[in-house]
């Protein structure tokens, strides 16, 4: 074991992805300096500011059995290339009825809390999460990021990575050796009994936060992470529904039609867990404005242990706030 | 003009490829006309754009490609899927969505594929091919082993962003790949002299620092001598190079005709005078390359190729509805 | 009152408000001819196949006092404009601390049921309900087209409108005289007492022809149209699902982070419809796949009065099916 | 060349326009400079992309706008929204994330618009601002008063599609719109010489068949006589017009410089030495438009401006956590 940022570890992932596989290319509109030292200039290449032409790329060297890595940096440039993710990317193993494989990882930064205001703070995985075809990863941990880049970097299928900017300095505890987290596997990264609190990306380590403060009121929570959007662990999440009775679902995405959305559906169509639920399931989520610039206005916006505590203690009508 | 080749009174490698190429085109116009037809018949469930008038260009291109090039299609794909050797029994199959087409019935016309023989597909998004296509030129320069992609568009596929963004990163990074510009004088009904701004698609393409060419694209000897040119420039390592094909659509812009064509009458009726493959069958037959009855019986041959394709496609069992849980990812 | 398609109400809509609103602007690929008969080349704009252009310059004349539609004819091809959506229009009034309006149309039309494969049958109108600063409108009939387009085209905002393909020639009673609906009310197409069941565009007719059938076993179905996804009337539904106790919601769009899920998850944490509800919320979605060419499965990947008709009986276990 | 203006010992309208420009380019200087340092100072919660190094094309191209004329700005939008005679306390106010500054403080230095005096706003998007003054422009045209937009962009906007498609659409319209286009050499760390196949925007830009020019823009004067040249054009109804102004951001991408600068040290050192102020300055000097005396009268005037810009902005409140609320829709 050895703890590195949680950024270093992603660079570790495709550092040593670039080194087991020799069709791995990197393309992307910054320099990637280490990267292209140990592996030259035809395999780590700088683009032009033309996202939809290199996720394009991306595409073609995979149906040319490659595999591309297209480093977006942030999430909301995807949206220029959105045609090629959701029009292509998503749907060209399918429509084309399985003859080909595009294994293809398509990395975006995202979150808010940098003041970066509206333009540069969106988490949009939900949309994404809505177009069957891709799969989608939203490491939490340095030892999640490693291990899920290194999973998508052996996957067959457009995968998108979705890291949180602000974890990229958090450090956590990684194996020397080689290891994959698999895909669709939540992880319970914390064990409780009175209420699941399902945490999205950053806000794991605010829901874990808020769990300090709730222990101490005699309220045991259990934090689950999915790590992986889509696939999702739909048997996990019920499971530790199951058992709690009790589910808050944070997210920094706006709520309306969040993923936050979807973990609330499936908890509750399943009528066996919905027949052990002791309250109304609630989402805590990003508001639904764009996100503003001034830090006031955006800690407004976006859910933190503060308000994590507050929905889980609105669950508990009798225990003092 | 030059005859199309020397003979000695048999038919020789060079008829032979030219009489391929006749058998090329004709195959692409039967399949588009009967697919139109079984459209009208109520036999296919979806819509098909036919390649009709258009034939030269996929043929004449394709003719120059050695196994191991790439080609991106779009919309009007099955002229270039016949010319880069797509099977027509599963390409009619698939029009017919069924299980036994190119996609087991969940693509359409829209969506043919060939992989094993470097047919990464029609695309149904004008001006999406293009970068994709700029990814199988870069797999070709990274295998080092000289082999090309082509990717054929439209006139309106170069008013997509696309377009542009593509040629500018094949240049920049010299990629093997030729843009093959299917010029048919219209998106829809939108003329390109009203939505390209100047008209001139050779200007712009130079602006993108390759080499370039316009060329009538109902001659297919024409269209195969400027591809060659252009694909021996492309697999030497030159980057890429652009070709405008001026040619024009026969039909609507898509069968069942749901939109009304509003294209001058007299310019369909001029272009249809122009058609490719009466030209160059009047070509072959002046200089003595074929005769009338061996054309009846490339004639005969095409038409058995195209019954077959039907029969294949209606005979063929439909997908199961749960099929459609299949294939959503690759294992 | 008067009978007329879908279509020619939308169409009626639009001239309509050509006629009262001399700074409204059509730009679409599509020559719209009758349109441009009567209000000219100026204003009736043939735009090149350039999505991101068009519906940027619909964002300009906006800001500088016009009114534009731009009709992307499809929702599919509107990905290629998706940042000048997500990332300009819906953004644009808040960055800038409201100083300017931005009234525009955006039209799409959409859904499955034509065999027209994976990229031209997505419903994406959950994936804009994620992005605030857009209104979404979803109308089902032919009155309600013509009164939400109209109401679309006096708003302030960007709005976009999903029509889907196969209501276009469902004909409906339109009134003579002007009027508008409004935005953010529901509607109760059909009044019931045992299952509210939300269903959203063209599954409105379907769920209708459910009820039918549901009567005849004894059930009264509500059916309820939300007509309009931003802003949602939460109000009327949970109104509606506190009467009936049980809720489904019937989506055509793929199931995940679906408006189904929004409409299912602010009925549940909504603690006193939750207390109300007799059994578990169910949803009736499009399957998580591209949608594919050939109808056997294409009609098998989107739901219908069948699929509807069996959701709601499993909530009543003891009726015969 | 010829002396800037003839003067008589006091100052002329055209002497007060050129000392205007002057003020201006400075005004934008110190208000980035000041701006970088209170970032530095954590004053303000995000980021600065500065003007600095490009002062004179903002200043000489708006020098030439006129009242209901429209300007549409980039994430490198001080210079712009200066020149175009935004209030710089309610700039600064802005980007300390004050509820006083010109979006209440939701939109931050990246985000500054003024519609009431034709500035549609900064953009984070690279190219997004093109299309949107494409419509600004065509507004412009439907009003039918001789009234013109301006789009500011930098070479890398011009490796996005968005580039491409407006370049067209105002083209083929004939849209009162002067693309203005600072080529800085770089968009972050990459050259355009890269990143744009040939190298040269100015051919690129000829190919959706508009005039062009390629000036200096680091001297204040070429740039203003090159945009009043093409705005006259535009104006008169001639179409849109596109100017690359040759220029040099001085500092990193943004402040703070989170992202390592790797131009060539001594590349920016010798741009440095082509310092559009300093230029202008001596220029001004030379021509004796100005005396030392009066030039440090207007870095005094200049400096009490962006000092009282950065005490407005300090002592402005900020927002209550519950404005985000606020303005998400218009009534
Ligand atoms: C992004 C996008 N916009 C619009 C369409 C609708 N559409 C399909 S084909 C077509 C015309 C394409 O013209 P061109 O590229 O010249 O090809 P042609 O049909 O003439 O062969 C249009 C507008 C689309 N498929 N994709
Ligand atoms: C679509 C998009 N891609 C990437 C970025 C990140 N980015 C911000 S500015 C910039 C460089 C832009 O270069 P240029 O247009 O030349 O302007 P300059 O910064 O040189 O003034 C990049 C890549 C972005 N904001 N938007
Ligand atoms: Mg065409
Ligand atoms: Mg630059």
């Amino acid at each position: 074991m050895k703890k590195i940022a949680y950024a270093r570890a992603a660079a570790e992932a495709v550092q040593e992805e670039f080194r087991r596989d020799n069709k791995l290319v990197y393309l992307a509109t910054d320099l990637q300096p280490d990267l292209r030292q140990e592996f030259g200039e035809e395999r780590v290449r700088v683009t032009p500011i033309s996202e939809s032409a290199f996720v394009g790329t991306a595409i073609g060297l995979a149906g040319s059995g490659y595999r591309a890595i297209a480093d977006l940096r942030m999430a909301t440039f995807g949206f220029v290339a959105m045609d090629q993710m959701v029009n292509q990317a998503a749907k060209i193993t399918y429509m084309f009825g399985g003859q080909a494989r595009f294994p293809m990882l398509i990395r975006m930064s995202f979150g808010a809390g940098m003041h970066w205001a509206a333009q540069h703070s969106i988490s949009p995985y939900s949309m994404y999460m809505n177009v069957p075809g891709l799969k989608i990863i939203l490491p939490t941990t340095a030892y999640d990021v490693k291990g899920l880049l290194k999973s998508a970097l052996r996957d067959n299928n457009p995968v998108i990575s979705f890291e949180n900017t602000l974890l990229g300095q958090v450090a956590g505890d990684v194996p020397e050796e080689d290891y994959t987290v698999p895909f669709g596997r939540a992880d319970v990264k914390r064990v409780g009994t009175d209420v699941t609190v399902v945490a999205l990306s950053r806000m794991l380590h605010e829901a874990l936060a808020a769990s300090v403060a709730l222990e101490a009121r005699g309220i045991s929570a259990e934090v689950v992470d999915p790590r992986t959007l889509v696939p999702l662990d739909r048997e996990s999440i019920r499971r530790s529904v199951k058992k709690t009775g009790r589910l808050v679902v944070v997210d920094e995405a706006c709520r309306t039609c969040s993923a936050a959305a979807e973990v609330i559906s499936l908890v509750v169509e399943d009528e066996e867990t919905y027949a052990r639920l002791k309250s109304a399931p609630q989402r805590v989520c990003g508001l639904d404005v764009p996100i503003p610039y001034s830090p006031p206005m955006e800690q407004y916006a976006i859910p933190d242990r503060g308000k994590i505590l507050e929905a889980v203690l609105s669950l508990f009508p009798r225990v003092v706030k | 003009m030059d005859k199309l080749t020397k003979r000695d009174g048999k038919v020789t490698r060079n008829n032979a490829g030219l009489i391929n190429m006749y058998r090329t085109m004709l195959t692409i116009r039967r399949f588009d006309e009967r697919a139109s037809q079984e459209v009208r018949n109520g036999a296919v469930p979806g819509l098909v754009h036919p390649y009709i008038g258009q034939e030269a260009i996929a043929t004449g291109v394709c003719s120059n490609l050695i196994e191991g090039d790439r080609i991106v299609s779009n919309h009007r794909g099955h002229g270039h899927l016949i010319a880069k050797g797509a099977d027509t029994r599963r390409m009619m199959a698939e029009v017919f969505g069924k299980k036994t087409g190119y996609c087991k019935g969940k693509g359409g016309s829209m969506h043919i594929a060939d992989f094993g023989i470097g047919i990464l597909g029609a695309n149904g998004i004008v001006g999406a091919g293009l970068p994709i296509a700029t990814g199988a030129a870069l797999a070709a320069r990274l295998d080092g082993k000289g082999k090309i992609a082509v990717v054929f568009f439209g006139d309106g596929a170069c008013q997509e962003g696309e377009f542009q963004e593509s040629m500018n990163l094949a240049s920049i990074w010299k990629l093997p790949l030729l843009f093959a510009c299917e010029n048919n004088m219209y998106g829809v009904n939108t003329s390109y002299t009203y939505a390209i701004a100047g008209g001139d698609l050779v200007k712009r393409a130079s602006a993108y620092d390759m080499p370039t060419a316009s060329v009538d694209g109902n001659d297919v000897i024409a269209v195969r001598e400027a591809a060659r040119i252009a694909i021996e420039h492309v697999r030497a390592g030159g980057g890429p190079y652009f070709v405008e094909f001026k040619t024009f659509r026969w039909s609507g812009h898509f069968v069942p005709e749901a939109i009304p064509d509003t294209r001058p009458k007299e310019e369909i009726e001029a272009w249809k005078k122009k058609c490719p493959i009466v030209r160059f069958m009047r070509r072959l037959l002046e200089d003595g390359i074929v005769t009338r009855p061996e054309l009846q019986k490339i004639e005969d041959q095409v038409m058995g190729i195209i019954d077959e394709a039907v029969v294949y496609a209606r005979e063929s069992p439909l997908p199961a509805p749960e099929d459609a849980l299949d294939d959503v990812y690759s294992a």
